[in-house]
């Protein structure tokens, strides 16, 4: 203020750092190791753009405050953003977060259930998404079982309490970066049964989200933050304690042993690809058809305009 | 100074089902700076008629008229006291005397002060921060006819007002009354069910008969005013006026002579 | 006035809001994945029609049963409170806890205990619906006039006489202010209650629409759910007027003098 | 029969901070089958003994004694009619009358035939389903009365029962509880506002000094039985006793000769 | 009773309770993540006593701001639906639907128009408990005794004047009672406004314990939340006694003759 009343040019460096509010898709946790890594290590600053996260009211909310130019970014599910596109939803994916389903079937190892079709005649819990059934019915499917054999309820967000006290036989809609950590760390084994291997495509679980308007207006700014994820994500990756220690800063809620055990876990998940953060359009072809196929979105949607590659910096491992 | 009419009013008011008509048209007249008694039997109307002058009901036929001009219904014209004494719990005794001149516009600190003055002579000094659930019967009554009297209308409607005293409050404030009534010129009607009481204070009495009450008489006390309480209570005229009002009540000429 | 001309007004307002709402969402260029517009919203619920309805049923159920076990509870709670300093002592503050913590945590612990049952929907409806009640009717028996209570004591009357007699019809006023609260959240109540095991009913089907970004049929269906709590309100309301004949038209011609105004 | 009695009764208040001596030392008897007067100046103390004497407050000094055992604070033993009317708003008059007798243990019907089959005689014919809030003043102390007469106590405890009646009315009523009293031989004690009344109806009138209340005077009313009132008020010793009476309570002696 | 025995029977339950529970969870071998017993939530609370005291603060501002900004709101619009049918026809279906609808469907809308502020939280909480203490101020100015009315009004008084110095008096036990209700809401209002982009306070805690499966910690801060809950209705109760002088000791010595009991 002062500077500007005096009449003299104000200095690009004393600026204010240009603000990006990014939407998370939950509450703070290990799947943001590479934000909190590219907030800490100043590769937002080095753009002179301020990182500002915020935690949603509700893990749909995202798509829309992105859409409706409240964020400028969102981080969000591959399945939501084909389900607002097929709403006609003008938001795309400038970024494939986690190369793979994190979304898992889980059973406890003392049911001994290894594979989908051991699932027939069991109950299996769910958190009440429209991925679920699908999901299980692909699964039963792709192994020679039915999910009518199967019986499903609807145990909101307690999936873990239910499968631990064994309420349900197996559940759907956990991460078998996180769940099943925490299953295991309170001393019950689980077998997990990754969908991905089990007849369900391959897709991101987690994409950065942006709308097209701001795509057209401002692709610099868009690059800018795209690539200081990218770098944050792969140095997540490459050095779990450090994501740790960020994630820590920010929030001081998180649990050490978990976040750590489940950073470990999901480097390999982001980094699978020829530069982080990419998304195959072979890959997204396939799964919104499946999506279709399935009735999991009310339109059939062309993949090719529900994301874009081109903001990605080549060959960030 | 105003006067206050009752005209030929008649008011039916439906008790579970049934029409019960209540006054039947009766008319009252209260000339400017007269005092006019109302006597009759319980549940007659008595207080019907002065909710009704008051202007807080409607009658169903009939016109209240304040020098000449219609205002049935018109609130606010005279000052009312209901039989129920009806203080305000959430105020203490002196605020809801109080009351009566805040509510003709005096501020409040004037309006405590001018109803403090008057608390020695009601009998209520000392009583001043009391809430009103502490005070007793005739106290409260003490309170809401002060109250009333407070609130300088030169018309004062009065339901029963000393009712529940003891003899000897009550000659102190009928007398009370009938100072100020003749100093200050204001004009009364009192519903009462006490003859003595009625022929001692007012010009003029009308009797009503019982439910559905109309005007069985009207009787003009032609006694001399000022009244000294003694000689007056004593006096043939007096007597006889007592006497012929019960008889017309439908009492037996009973009264001591 | 005349029984529909009462009307008027809530529907001229809801009439005017809904075109303004038109016209800004119109005219600002709101896109109907934010922000609907009432025509959009009436013809998507037109169009889901069987499906709003289908679901509004088991909502309305649960909402309703929930509500009379929290009417139940509430009242008896109330009464406990009431007749005994110890019981007030000691339960009073639990009771205003268990209203400080979000009853969708709670509901682990109940699935664990009832499992799939109806049971931990109507506990979570009740409780989130008995506590007005029960701090108004608490109220309400302390407010009745203490000399009509001691009118009946020097009559000899029983403790319970003066309670059945005296305290809780005086307590009728503040237990309706308190039940019109109540049944207003119990339709709340029973969406929350959908989020614990339920593959139907509005809560179920909003979270279905809200995940496939069908903005015109969810406040299609917030539209319906709101519909329930109004009729619900009424419900009570004519309840009331119908328990409490002493207390109407008490105020009947009480601001004016014609005859039957209000 | 029982007898009551309120052995040297002391009550202070606090009212605003300051302590307000009420009674002191009062001591009221009466007699199995006795009828007594109380009488003073208003706001002297009259109902605070009368709820002391019912059990529903507590004397600071003193007691009260039935057939000679100790019964400060016991409730239900007499039956007591307070000054305020106190009906229950949401039952209808018949059923406000008869929580009398079913307090008493009465069934509900019976109860209420029993209370229907006095209404013609207190004027209340026709009222039975109105709501308290329809009645007129008198006419809710005429319910009130008659609640507590039906709740079958052999001691009653009223507290200006007639104080809003007019004069016919009250002259009524006066004899019916003269004849039910003599019939049914019950111990009462009144209190009441109207010397007439004290020794038209009491064997014995205590009068009371105003706050703090002393009993001033005891005055047998020694006039015979059964009390035809024309003849009684006309009697010279009714004359003299009340003379007596207004003499003691301060008041100049102008009573009609 | 003396001061501190007044709090003996609540802490009596406490502990009997407590003792239960923990007799529960050792005997029936239930694991800790899953129900906790009182001395695990205890030691877990006490290690991370300043997390969840940092938690603490900025929930407890909210819920308090919103339950002011809702008593303010409440009582306004309870005296407009009292004083004019006409507001009273429109806006109380309206008022009404607004509970029906869960508030967190609301809350995208809200960070639409208003962004990241406090707005919508202290609307969020606002919205959560004016209604409650709205239908009790209604209920309230329309119980105060006609007749009390019909005085003042003979005496000239103005509407307003009526409203000031007897419907709203009046009508105080019954907005206490709704206060007392509303400012319990207004805990579990606060905890939810943190869902909407907070990164602080016991709601923004609780998801992220419970996300990470620390029951013991959720437990925890459940107490705490509890505690700022009983807290707060104690504090209205209080100042309901202070402003309500005249209806206090009323009930003193009524259902016993002893002076000074309760
Ligand atoms: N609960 C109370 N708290 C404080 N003071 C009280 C209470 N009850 C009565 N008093 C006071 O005690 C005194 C006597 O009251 P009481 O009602 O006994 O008088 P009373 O003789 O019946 O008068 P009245 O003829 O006017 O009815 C009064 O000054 C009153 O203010
Ligand atoms: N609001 C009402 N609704 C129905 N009936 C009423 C109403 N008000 C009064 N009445 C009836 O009208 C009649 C006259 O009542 P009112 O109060 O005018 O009598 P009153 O002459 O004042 O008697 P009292 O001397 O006993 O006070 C009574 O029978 C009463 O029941
Ligand atoms: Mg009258
Ligand atoms: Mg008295």
């Amino acid at each position: 203020g002062k500077a500007a009343s005096n009449g003299k040019a104000v200095a690009p460096e004393t600026a204010p750092p240009r603000p990006a509010t990014i939407m998370l898709d939950w509450t703070i946790n290990s799947d943001h190791g590479g934000l909190y890594t590219a907030i800490q290590r100043g590769y937002f600053a080095r753009n002179h753009i301020a990182a500002a996260p915020k935690v949603p009211s509700s893990s749909t909310s995202q798509i829309q405050l992105v859409a409706a130019g409240q964020a400028n970014f969102g981080i969000s599910y591959e399945t939501d953003l084909l389900a607002a596109r097929a709403q006609h939803i003008p938001v795309r994916s400038v970024m494939c977060i986690m190369q793979h389903p994190l979304n898992t079937v889980m059973a406890l190892k003392s049911s001994g259930i290894t594979r989908p079709r051991q699932l027939a005649g069991k109950t299996i819990g769910m958190a009440g998404s429209p991925s679920d059934i699908p999901i299980v019915s692909a699964v039963m499917r792709h192994d020679g079982a039915s999910i009518k054999e199967a019986r499903m309820v609807n145990v909101g967000y307690n999936l873990l309490p239910a499968l631990l006290s064994r309420r349900v036989d197996a559940v759907v809609g956990v991460y078998w970066t996180w769940e099943a950590i925490q299953a295991r760390m309170k001393g019950y084994p689980v077998n997990v049964m990754r969908v991905e291997r089990w007849g369900v495509p391959n897709y991101c679980e987690l994409v950065l989200v942006a709308s097209e308007r701001t795509i057209r207006a401002q692709p610099i700014f868009v690059r800018e933050v795209v690539q200081s994820l990218q770098q944050g994500y792969a140095d997540a990756a490459a050095h779990p304690l450090a994501a740790w220690t960020a994630l820590h800063r920010a929030d001081a809620a998180l649990s050490r042993p978990l976040v750590l055990r489940s950073l470990e876990l999901l480097g390999p998940v982001e980094t699978d690809a020829t530069t982080v953060g990419y998304q195959d359009p072979r890959q997204w072809e396939a799964y919104a058809a499946w999506l279709w196929a399935n009735h999991m979105i009310s339109r059939p949607v062309a993949a090719d305009v529900a994301y874009t590659n081109q903001f990605l910096q080549p060959h960030v491992r | 100074m105003k006067g206050i009419e009752a005209r030929e009013i008649s008011r039916t008011f439906r008790v579970d089902g049934h029409a019960l008509p209540v006054l039947c048209g009766v008319s009252v007249a209260a000339p400017p700076g007269g005092f006019v008694a109302v006597l009759g039997p319980s549940g007659s109307g008595k207080s019907t008629l002065l909710s009704i002058m008051a202007g807080l009901d409607r009658p169903d036929a009939g016109r209240v008229v304040v020098d000449g001009r219609d205002v049935t219904g018109r609130l606010g014209l005279a000052g009312y006291m209901p039989q129920r004494d009806l203080l305000l719990p959430w105020r203490r005794t002196l605020d809801n005397v109080a009351l009566g001149p805040e509510l003709s516009g005096m501020s409040r600190a004037d309006a405590r002060r001018l109803a403090a003055s008057h608390f020695p002579r009601f009998g209520l000094a000392g009583f001043e921060r009391a809430y009103p659930r502490t005070l007793s019967g005739g106290m409260r009554q003490r309170a809401a006819l002060l109250r009333t009297f407070l609130s300088e209308r030169e018309i004062l409607l009065l339901d029963e007002p000393l009712g529940a005293l003891d003899a000897m409050t009550r000659m102190d404030l009928q007398s009370w009354l009938l100072d100020v009534w003749e100093e200050m010129r204001k004009t009364i009607v009192l519903v009462t069910h006490d003859v003595d009481e009625a022929i001692y204070l007012a010009d003029r009495i009308y009797l009503l008969s019982s439910r559905p009450a109309r005007v069985s008489a009207v009787l003009d006390v032609d006694l001399r005013r000022p009244r000294p309480y003694d000689e007056i209570v004593t006096s043939t005229r007096f007597l006889s006026l007592k006497r012929e009002i019960l008889g017309l009540l439908g009492h037996r000429p009973v009264v001591t002579t | 006035m005349k029984p529909w001309t009462r009307y008027l007004p809530s529907a001229a307002l809801l009439v005017i809001a809904g075109l303004a709402w038109q016209w800004i969402v119109t005219a600002r260029h709101i896109p109907s994945f934010i922000l609907p517009g009432p025509v959009d919203i009436a013809q998507t619920a037109w169009r889901l029609r069987s499906l709003l309805l289908t679901n509004a049923l088991p909502t309305t159920e649960i909402a309703v049963l929930g509500f009379l076990v929290a009417l139940a509870a509430g009242v008896l709670l109330a009464i406990a409170i009431h007749l005994s300093r110890v019981v007030e002592l000691a339960l009073y503050p639990l009771i205003i806890a268990s209203q400080a913590i979000p009853v969708l945590a709670l509901a682990p612990i109940m699935l664990l205990v009832l499992g799939f049952t109806i049971g931990p929907k109507l506990i979570i409806v009740a409780l989130i619906c008995f506590f007005p009640i029960t701090v108004n009717t608490v109220d309400g028996l302390r407010a009745v006039d203490p000399d009509l209570i001691r009118m009946m004591r020097s009559l000899g009357a029983h403790r319970l006489t003066i309670l059945r007699e005296a305290e809780l019809p005086g307590a009728l006023p503040y237990l309706f202010s308190g039940a019109k609260v109540a049944v207003t959240f119990s339709v709340i109540g029973a969406l929350y209650s959908e989020y614990v095991g339920s593959t139907e009913g509005l809560g179920y089907l909003m979270t279905q629409l809200q995940n496939q970004f069908e903005t015109g049929a969810l406040f299609g269906a917030m539209a319906l759910l709101t519909a329930i709590g109004v009729a619900l309100f009424a419900a009570v309301t004519l309840a009331e007027r119908l328990l409490i004949p002493w207390h109407r038209d008490e105020r009947a011609a009480l601001y004016t003098n014609r005859k039957g105004y209000r």
